[in-house]
This record gives C-alpha cells, structure tokens and sequence, in this order.
C-alpha cells in the first residue's frame, strides 16, 4: 500500500533482519513514479526497514524534506533534480548544467546536492524523456523513425504539449533550432495526457509530447520517434538520498545499484502499462518485477 | 359580527386549552375575555385571527366561516395586540406605528401624521419617543406602542391581548377611556383579553368568564355577572369583594335617593350627577369629608346620598 | 539580447517578489483583471443569493426539500472547481458564464444554510405580531424576517465574497479568472513580480469587499448599534 | 440593608431615567417602586445589581459599595425577577426553575425536588408543566416561571419587576399572599416593582412613588401615603378614588364601632373578627345583605358596624 | 503481456467510470483514504472550532478586535491552499499536521462568523435574566449563549465540515489527502473507475457528515422541535 502511511509495516516481516528503523520513501504521485517508490519500499523491507512512503505533487514539497530529513530516500531523475538544483542555487535564468551526456550531468549534479545534503547514487540506465510521438499509420507511410526523419519531410507541424513548450531547448526550441522542424503553431494540450493522444489519433496536431516510458502509445496506434540529435536531457532513474541516512547506513548503496543496474526504460514502460491499462496495484507490479529479476 | 360555534382546540401535546366554546360578539360591540391564566384566553383571540386554527368547531365573522377566508385578507380586517407585544425591533417606533397603514397603501406623510396622532393618545410624545428602536423602552411604553399599533390601521374589528397589562393605573385608566371613546364613536366590534376583573367589569359591553381548560363558565353583561353568578367559581373569580366592584358599575338610582328636605346646601359639598356612579358617589363623600353627597340633575338637585343609601341601593343592585 | 536591454529594469532581472516597475508598467492588466475579478465576484455572489434565499424558504416549509436542498447543495461544494468549470463548459462555452455559474453554484453552498439559519432566529412573537396584522407571506418575508434575518444572512455573505475572491482565480482555466489569469501566467514563468502584485490584490480585493459588507451590514441594521 | 444616595441614570441618548435618588431598605422589609409607566422603576431595581451602572451617586448593600463588588457574587445573594421573564428557551421549565439551585452546586435531586415545590407555589402543576418549554406555556404560566425561578435559590435579598403582572386576581392574590408568606418567615429584604398601586399598598411595607423622569415623589408607609399624600401628583396617582383603596388597608377601630344595644343576634349574620379591615365588613354586609355586620374579638361581640360607622371610621383614618 | 491479462477486467481494460471489480480490488485503499479522510477533515473542523470561539468572545467585547479577526481569517481564505500549504511546510514537514492546520485556519473563517453572528441572536432579555441571576461569564457563554447560538452555529459547522471535505483533497499535495490522494493519482493516469471512487466517496462523505451534524442538531435544540 504505497499511498497509506499506515500500510508502512506491511512487509517487515519479511526477512528475519529485525527492525533498522524506519525510512521515509518520498517522490512525485504519477504512475511511475509510484511503481518505483514500490520498488524501493519492498527493497527496504526486505532489508529490514520499516517503510513510509509520501508521495507528493511537486519537487517542491518533498526536496526540501530530503534534503532536512523529513524524507530520505527518492527515486529521482537525473536532469530533472539538476535543473531543479541549478536553478534554485543560480536563479531561473541560469544555463542548463544538464545535458543528454550521463556523465556530464552527473558531475554538475553532485556537488549542487552534497550542497543539500543529499547523496546521489549512480543512475540507471533506465530513462525517462520526454520524447515525441505520432501515428504509426504517419510513421509507416514516411518511414519515420527519428525526429531527424520528420524534419526531412519538411511538412509544416502542428505540436501539442505543455504551454511552456515554447522556446525549451528540449522542446520547440531544440526541434526547431537543433532539427529544423517547421512548427507553426504549438497546441497547449498536457504533457502525455488522454487528450493530446486522441488529438494526434483525430489529426487534430501532427504530434504530440510524452514520455519514453509510456507503455500504453503502441496500444493505441502511436509511436515514437528517436530523439537521434539529443536535443532531451539524460533523464536517468537515479536515486537521492539523505545524506545522513546514507551514511547511517552505508550498505544500502550496494543494494541500490543492484536495483539500478538492473532497471530499463523497457521495464518502466511495462510496468507504467500495467498500472495505466490492467490497472494492476503499484505494489504488485513492484513485487512481481523484483521477483522476476531475483532482487527479492 | 363574530360568531364561535362549538369551537375546541387541543394542542399536539394533548393539552385541552379551549373546549367547545360558543360565543358572539354583536357589531359595535365589545366583549371582554377574562379568566385565570392559562385558561385559554390568548388561543381563543388567536383562533379568530387564524394564528391558530381551532381543532373542532366553526368560527364566522359577518357570516363568513374564517377557515374558508384568504387569512392575509381576513386579518387586514383585524387589528390585532399581541400579549407579548412582539415589537419589530429593527424599525424605530414610528415606523413600528406607521407599519399598518402603509400596509394598506397609505402615504407615508398620511401614515406618519397618524402614527403621531395615536403615539399622543397612548401618552407617548412622538417627537421623544418616535425616533426610538423599542429596545429603549420600558415594559410600559413598549405595550402603548403595541396598542398604537394595532389602532392605526382603523380597523372594523380588533382584538386585543391583556392590551393595557404592564402600565400603571393612571395611564390605563386614561388608555381604556380613550379606547372606549374610540370604539363607541367608530362602532368597532372588540374581543379583549383580560386578566383583570375590573378592566373587564369597567370596559365590556359583555364579559365571557373562562374556566381553566377553556370552559366558558359565564357569558354576560358586568351586571349580571355580578349580581348573578352562574356557580360558585365565577362568584370566587368576580371576587369575594364583588359587592365592592359593583360600585364602580352601579348607576345611581334616582328613584331611591333621601329627600333634600332638612338638608342646608352648605352641607351638600360638591354634588355630583344622577348620571354617575356609586363609587364616585361615595368617593366625592369621602374627599368632602361629608356624610353625605347632594345628587343632581343639571342644575337641578334632586336628592342626597349617605353612605347607609349607597350600602342600601348597591345591595337592591345585586338581587 | 535585444537593444531594449539596457533599459530592462534590475528587479525583473532579479526576478525580484516586489518591483516597482512592474506596477507601473502592468498597470493596465492589473487593472482590467481586477476589474475583472471584481465583477465576476459580484455577480456570482449576487446570483448565489438569489437562488439561496427562495430554496431556504422552500427548505423551511419543507424537511424533504431541505434535504434534498441540504444535500444537493454538499454535494456541489464538493465537487472540485476543475470538474465543476468542465462539467459546465459544453453548455456555457468559454464564457464568464461558466465561472459564474460555478462561483455561484459554490456561494450558494454557504448562503442557504445562513438563509435558513436567519429566517429561524426570528423571534417568534414579531412573526405571530405581523401575521395577526395581515402581513402577506411575501410582505412578512421582505419586511420582517430578510431584516432580522439579515446579521446572519450577511455572515454567510461575508463568508461567500471572500471564499468567491479566492476561487474566482480558478477562472482562470476558461481564461476569466481575473486576477487568477495573470497568477497562472506567473506561475507558469515564474514572474514573481507578478505572482505577488496578484496575490496582494486578491486580498486586499477580498477584505475590500469583507469591508463594504460590514459597512452595509451596520447600514441596513441600525437597531442593532444601541443594543447592550 | 440596601441604600441608594444620591443615584442618577441617564442613558447615552441623554435620557434621563433616574435622577438624585435617595432610598433605603431595611433587613426583612418589603419595599414596592411604583409609579407611572417609563418613570425610571426598572432602571432603579437594575442598577442595585448592576446590570445598569448608575451615572451618579452610590449604591449600598450591607454597607458595602456595589460598584466595588464582584458582579457575579453580589447577583449571587440577590434573586431576580425580570419585567420581560427571560425564561431560558432552550430549558425544560423544569429546568428553568432549577438553574440558580444548580449554580449553588446543589445536588441535582435536591434542585429538582425544590423547583417541584416552587412550581407547585406558584400554581404550576409541576407535573403537567415541567417537562414543557417555555413557549408551550401561557403568558401568566410563564410569568409564574420566572417568579419560581428567581426564589429557587432562596437569596436573603429580592428584586422583582412586575412580578405578579401577567396574572389574573384570584393567581395574583394567591401569589402575593404566598409569597408574603414565605418573606415574611424567611426575613428577607425586597424591592418589588409594580405599577398597580392597589398591590403595592397590599404588599408594601413602605412604598415609593416615583414621578416620571425618575424623581422620587414619596416614600413612606401605604397609610402615610393614602392618608398625607406629599403631593397632587402622589394624590392624583393613589388614585381619586383612593379613599376607598383605604378599606383595604383600614383596620377596624373598636373604640368607635357602634354599641350592641337593642340588636337581636339574628341581624347580626356572619360576624367578623376585630383584625379585619374596613373592606371585609363591608363586603360582609353585602353578602349578607343586611345593613350592619357584628364585630367579634374571640367568641365575645364587641360591637357593630354600619355603612354609615364604616364611613366615618374611614373619613376619620384620612385625617 | 503477462499470464495475469486473461484475468483483467474489462472494465479496467474499458476504462469505465463504474466498474464493480476496482470496487473489490482496492476496497482495502478506499477504506483506507475514506478513513483518512474523515479523520484530517473532523479534526481540522474540531481545531478550526475550537479556535472559533475564543475568537469571537474576542471579536465580540472589542471592535478592534473583530476588524482584525474578520480581517485576518479573510486574508487566510484568500490564499490559495497550495501556498499556504507551502507556508507551513517548513515547519510541520510532510505530516497530518500541515494539512490539517491549513485546513482548520479555512473553517475557521466560516466558523469565527456565524459564532460570532449567533452569539448576537441570543435574545438580549434572556441574557439579562442569566446575569441577574449570578451567571459567571463563563456559565452564561457554555450555559446560556452557545445552547442558544447553537442553531447558527451549527450552520457554520455545516458548511465548514461540507468545504473541509471538498478542501481536504488537496492534503494530496503533501501526501496526506484521503481521498485526494486517490483522485490525483487517477486523474493522472486516466483511471476513470478510481475517479468515479473517489468522486463518490468524497460526496458520500460529505453528506454523511452533514447528515450527522443536523442529527447533532436535532439532539441538542429539542427545544426548537416544538416551535410553530
Ligand atoms: N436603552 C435606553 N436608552 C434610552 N432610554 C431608555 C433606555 N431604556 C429605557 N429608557 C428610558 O428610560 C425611562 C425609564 O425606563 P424604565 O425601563 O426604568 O421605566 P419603568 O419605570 O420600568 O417603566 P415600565 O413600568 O413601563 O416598565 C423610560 O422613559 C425609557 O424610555
Ligand atoms: N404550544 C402549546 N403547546 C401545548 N400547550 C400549550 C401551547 N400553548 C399554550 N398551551 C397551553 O394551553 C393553555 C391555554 O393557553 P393560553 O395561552 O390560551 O392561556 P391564556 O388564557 O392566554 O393565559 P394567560 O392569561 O396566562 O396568558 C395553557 O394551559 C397553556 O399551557
Ligand atoms: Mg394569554
Ligand atoms: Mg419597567
């Protein structure tokens, strides 16, 4: 029960490793996100720990926890708690320390955390961009794969996504200054939502923003293309930790790799699929997950 | 005017507060409402009205039976003086006054010249008290405002509960004369409740005795219910000193007055009409400080009174 | 950056909460989405005490209706802005009219009950007194009861202007929301300057209007200043 | 026991209620305010207990200043019956009856079974109304209430306004006289409000006429006061008729009754006792419809009175 | 597609809004969020009362004091919930406390008024006889004042319980929303039948706690059930 602070103690029994205390499991309150608090609950009972998880709409409520405490562990995303970062120390108008080179972003990353208080423990290579999609009946007929494809056609588009798409270096910006695509006009539909795929399926915008891991677009006749420039940010599955916490308990981060390595952006697709579309419990997509990958 | 045939009412509770009432009051006429308290005296006033509808019987008024009348119409008709007064506290007394006659369409200035009219006859200076909200009256002054009230619509009929209850006698002697004054001149047909015997002996063409429980135990004129008791319980409610009372309503009768004869002028102080009462006989005696009182008619005397003939005529009276 | 640049004032640079020039140069919007709010809030509110007050009436009579009136109106209030402003929009459009609907649905949730609550402290003698003199149901309602009625009506009025200020940002989302508009832009770009001077003038917008109801309130209740 | 020096009352709109007002009750004496409706009685009666705070002079109770008591305690000592009754609306009548008992801290039971005994005091079946609320019970019904109320508690001092004003003559007689009664067993110092002038000679031990604008006119026992009137205005208030309010308050004198001689004892009727007043032979007269009444001290007739011997002894209190 | 999918509902699979299987499968976490919902939304009301009244003693000795009451409730009813959550999170962290703080500072904009407004219905002759009598402020407010505010009260208490049920969906921001937690998680992911859940509990909740309150009502004024 990944939503119920009172559903914390349900797996302590789990191990014979006896009670290590209790650890708050923070992060953002969509689909994925909840798959991996999931995950990460199930890890820590099994480890011992008694587990809470709080999930939250915004970074803004639980970084300044992580960072105090209140929170000790989160499954983040590696440019997403960069720019976070960046801007909160350097101001809105900031440069982008975060980029899709893994490594570079990392690096700017770290000390901007430790700053915090909070450790981060090497990503996965599981990712999850935003990333662009359009009919597979489009794609089929043009023989679309990449957004490099698209740009080649050189048919005016129509996009739909957030309102602040504008100008982003990961969205108009990138696809029209990086790729060249003639976007004419720009739909404010929300990001991955039921409407800007019925509005891409009705033609109503040639496409539409989501994200990598989205399990249900092949269900519904979308595909993606390939973001084969780079233009979106290394958005990998990383976890932050308190750093206290962390040091309290050093042999956690072995564990955490194991997780990590053993992670793909597959893996988040499918199990984003069984929750949005069997409508499967987070938790039982987690347990089934770890058991299939022997992390249990 | 006013007729109740049968009329009963039995709150939800079961409490009997009126049973099987029969009663009229003629046109011009005033009658008068009076027993212990809680014998069911306000229910009855209210059921004319309709504020409460009687659970058996019928009531007419000029032939009409009130449960058949629209009773927003029936009660323009009627004007009306709540026992608790029941002030609109949010308009200043004026206003308060003024409420009825724009109720029927009157102008304001002719309504206000008229609530200022009736704030006078009820003793209160409109100029002091007008500009007023209640809540800056006395008991007193609030109850005048509330007969104010009800008077200035001019309204065929009216009735009144315990209207005059909570001022001093001075003021209710003058309040009931001016009333009187008013109902005799208009012809106005009155039902008024009362507690007080001697309101009831002094002011109602006919007196309804009610006996707790809402039986009605006599339904006479002051005379009668004094001089005759229907039973024991009106006899004790009139009052053991009823024979007293009965001075203030017993008309001198001329016929049986002591000769002149004997009698020097001098010792006749001041004389008093054959029209008046034998209370004010023995009152005009007593302030004298003369054993007896010369009785005229006009200019005319026409016999003395001392006080064994007043004793003598007021016990004829009661036979 | 543009030649304009020189003459970019520091506090938007900054990104500063508090910028002068930013009131002087968004004077027109502040203005005209103040307005806005302003009107919208009104007659919302206005319209939510119009519908309160003859379903109190039915509701008194009547235990069922103000059941139903009761729960009916709960069931509104707990309907999310967001769904209640989607639920309306196929009818009403991208109008005013949809937000004023929802305000109003919402204003009307708090007014029936203080309606109700009002009509029911009138002293019972003042009623019976007005009845006994021929007062019409309509007359006794506009004359005697609203009045009396009135202290408490107007708590709930209060109650219903401030909350309405508040939710009328919510507007936003069919593009009337007042100063709900350039609070959701703010946010959107992160312009403090302009996040605060909306925030600021909803308060002071709401405790305005708080203000020019208490001052109606001691108006149209003269009888209750001299009281104790 | 109580005394005010030198009192005044004006309200913020300047009018003024009360002004220089000296007056004292003594330990266990029966004080009534009379006087016209708005002359300032229940701006006095609220001011010894603070509920209105005098704008001049001092207020004393066992010497003690009021204005330097703590409200609650000295309200604590003092029973209270308010002009508008106040009932509680939300509590059972019992209840009502039982609150002061309960604010002593006695025991629930004990407070029930006294409220029981006052309502049965005051003529209220507590059976029948106890379990009533208030606004189920009649104008006089409730009245009666308040007055129950206010004596639960048993406080050596008593203020009541308008006590007995809602209730018909044989209640209020009966009331009185219980309550006289209980007052005079108990010792107990009252200040009773009314505007019947008839009750305030009935119950007062001494009496104050005030004048409207809350001037005193007298203060003085009710023989004093019927006898001396300071005043035309005390005079005219007493009432023209006051000579005969005097039979009331009259006793018999025995030195001037008229001899037995030449009386068969069957004239005689219904004798009466020496004690009794002026009125009761009267009254005694009437009923028996002869023209004298025997006057009996013990079972030995001391004398007989006529209408005229009643008269003269009248005309002579008066002097 | 895993063995488990011959099991999917089709409803799930539909995406209904009605949909008897979600009500099975998660019933455990409806209860759950049903249960948290209704203890953050009474405590927030209880709080926000408790607070009330002390407040409109306050209000009521000193119109200074009510200027600064009305003034500052209606300041915290204009700012958005997701601000002054954000206000209070640095000191209450991510708990049941900052949700139901901010929540009580709501109801208590409802409640301070119509305690306020009820305590100025109680009939001042009534009063008077109280204190006459030796009524201890104390007793006269818990004795005498508030039995008779009550009806008035409780209006306010209605509302305030009504809107703190629609309101406490937002504690999702914090994780502690009842109910709002499940809505928001399902509105992100399009899963109508939790939507649907949610939606009706929320409503149902809401009714209940009114149902309950007018039941509380109906128990503690047995003297109004008489009247007219
Ligand atoms: N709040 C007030 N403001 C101004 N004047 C007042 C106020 N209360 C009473 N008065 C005035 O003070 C005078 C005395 O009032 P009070 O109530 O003491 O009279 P009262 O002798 O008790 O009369 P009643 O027998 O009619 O009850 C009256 O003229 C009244 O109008
Ligand atoms: N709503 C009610 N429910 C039950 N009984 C009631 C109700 N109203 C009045 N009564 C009872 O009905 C009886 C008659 O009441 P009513 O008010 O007519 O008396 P009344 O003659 O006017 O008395 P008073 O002189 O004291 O005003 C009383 O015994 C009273 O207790
Ligand atoms: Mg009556
Ligand atoms: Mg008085």
């Amino acid at each position: 029960d990944s939503l119920e602070s009172s559903g914390a103690d349900t797996g302590s029994g789990d191990t014979g490793g006896g009670d290590k205390g209790t650890v708050v499991v923070g992060g953002q309150d969509f689909t994925e996100s909840q798959v991996l608090a999931a995950i990460y609950q199930k890890v820590l009972e099994n480890e011992g720990f008694t587990v809470q998880t709080k999930l939250v709409t915004t970074r803004d409520v639980y970084l300044p926890e992580l960072s105090s405490g209140g929170v000790d562990i989160v499954p983040d995303y590696l440019a997403g708690i960069t720019d976070y970062l960046n801007t909160e120390k350097n101001g809105p108008d900031a440069p982008l320390v975060s980029s899709n080179d893994v490594d570079k972003t990392l690096e700017a990353l770290k000390p901007l955390a430790e700053a915090k208080g909070i450790s981060i423990l090497p990503p996965s290579d599981a990712t999850d961009q935003n990333a662009f999609f359009v009919t597979q009946d489009f794609a089929d007929q043009n023989s679309l794969t990449t957004l490099s494809d698209l740009a080649a056609l050189g048919d005016p588009i129509k996009l739909g996504a957030p309102p602040d798409c504008e100008g982003r270096a990961d969205c108009e910006g990138g696809l029209t200054k990086v790729y060249g695509l003639k976007i004419t006009e720009i739909v404010p539909l929300d990001f991955a939502s039921a409407q800007v795929k019925d509005a891409v399926k009705k033609g109503d915008v040639t496409m539409g923003e989501t994200g990598t891991t989205d399990g249900t677009l092949a269900a519904d006749g979308l595909v993606l293309l390939e973001d084969d420039k780079g233009i979106q940010p290394a958005q990998n599955l990383t976890p932050a930790v308190n750093a206290d916490f962390l040091k309290a308990n050093p042999d956690l981060e072995d564990i955490f790799n194991q997780l990590s390595a053993a992670l793909t952006t597959d893996d988040l697709a499918q199990m984003n699929l069984k929750v949005d579309a069997e409508r499967q419990k987070p938790e039982d997509v987690a347990q089934q997950f770890l058991q299939d990958k022997g992390l249990l | 005017m006013i007729r109740l045939v049968g009329v009963g009412k039995t709150y939800e509770d079961g409490t009997v507060a009126v049973q099987e009432l029969d009663l009229d009051v003629q046109r011009g006429e005033l009658v008068v409402l009076v027993g212990p308290s809680g014998c069911g005296k306000s229910t009855t006033l209210k059921m004319i009205n309709r504020l409460i509808e009687p659970t058996s019987g019928q009531i007419f008024i000029d032939g009409q039976d009130v449960t058949q009348a629209d009773p927003v119409q029936l009660r323009r008709g009627i004007g009306y003086v709540i026992q608790q007064i029941g002030l609109f506290p949010h308009q200043k007394v004026i206003r308060n006054v003024m409420t009825v006659p724009l109720l029927y369409g009157e102008s304001t200035a002719t309504a206000r010249e008229r609530a200022r009219e009736l704030l006078d006859l009820v003793g209160l200076d409109a100029a002091t008290y007008g500009d007023r909200y209640p809540h800056q009256l006395s008991g007193g002054q609030r109850q005048r405002v509330g007969v104010a009230r009800a008077l200035a619509a001019n309204p065929p009929v009216l009735l009144m509960d315990e209207p005059f209850g909570a001022v001093d006698p001075v003021v209710r002697i003058r309040l009931q004369d001016e009333f009187l004054k008013i109902q005799r001149e208009l012809g106005k047909s009155v039902v008024l409740v009362t507690h007080d015997i001697d309101e009831a002996v002094r002011m109602g063409d006919r007196v309804a005795v009610f006996e707790t429980g809402g039986r009605l135990a006599q339904f006479g004129t002051p005379a009668q219910l004094l001089a005759h008791p229907a039973d024991e319980y009106v006899e004790d409610f009139v009052g053991a000193t009823r024979g007293l009372r009965r001075l203030t309503v017993t008309p001198i009768d001329p016929e049986h007055l002591e000769p002149l004869d004997g009698v020097s002028t001098g010792d006749l102080g001041s004389a008093i009409d054959v029209d008046a009462t034998l209370e004010e006989a023995l009152a005009a005696m007593l302030r004298d400080d003369k054993p007896l009182v010369g009785v005229r008619s006009g200019a005319q005397f026409v016999g003395v009174l001392t006080p064994a003939g007043i004793h003598r005529q007021l016990r004829a009276s009661l036979k | 950056m543009s030649a304009q640049a020189a003459e970019v004032a520091k506090c938007y640079l900054d990104n500063s909460w508090i910028c002068g020039r930013y009131w002087s140069d968004y004077r027109p919007e502040l203005t005209d989405a103040t307005v806005q709010h302003l009107w919208i809030t009104v007659v919302s509110v206005l319209v939510g005490l119009v519908a309160a007050v003859p379903l109190a009436l039915l509701a008194r009579r009547n235990p069922t209706v103000e059941s139903l009136v009761v729960g009916g109106t709960t069931i509104i209030y707990t309907i999310p802005s967001l769904a209640l402003f989607s639920l309306l929009l196929p009818f009403t459009g991208l109008s005013p009219t949809t937000v004023i609907i929802g305000l109003a649905l919402y204003s009307l949730t708090i007014l029936v009950r203080n309606v109700l609550a009002g009509l029911r402290a009138v002293p019972d003698e003042v009623v019976e007194a007005a009845r006994g003199m021929g007062y019409s149901r309509v007359r006794l309602l506009t004359r005697v009861e609203l009045p009396l009625a009135l202290p408490i009506i107007m708590a709930g009025l209060r109650v219903a202007a401030v909350s309405t200020v508040a939710l009328a940002t919510i507007g936003a989302i069919v593009s009337y929301g007042g100063l709900g508009n350039l609070l959701l832009q703010a946010v959107g770009n992160q312009f403090k300057a302009q996040i605060f001077a909306a925030s600021l003038l909803c308060i002071l917008l709401a405790i305005a209007l708080d203000l020019v109801l208490v001052g109606a309130q001691r108006l149209l209740t003269p009888w209750t200043r001299h009281a104790r």
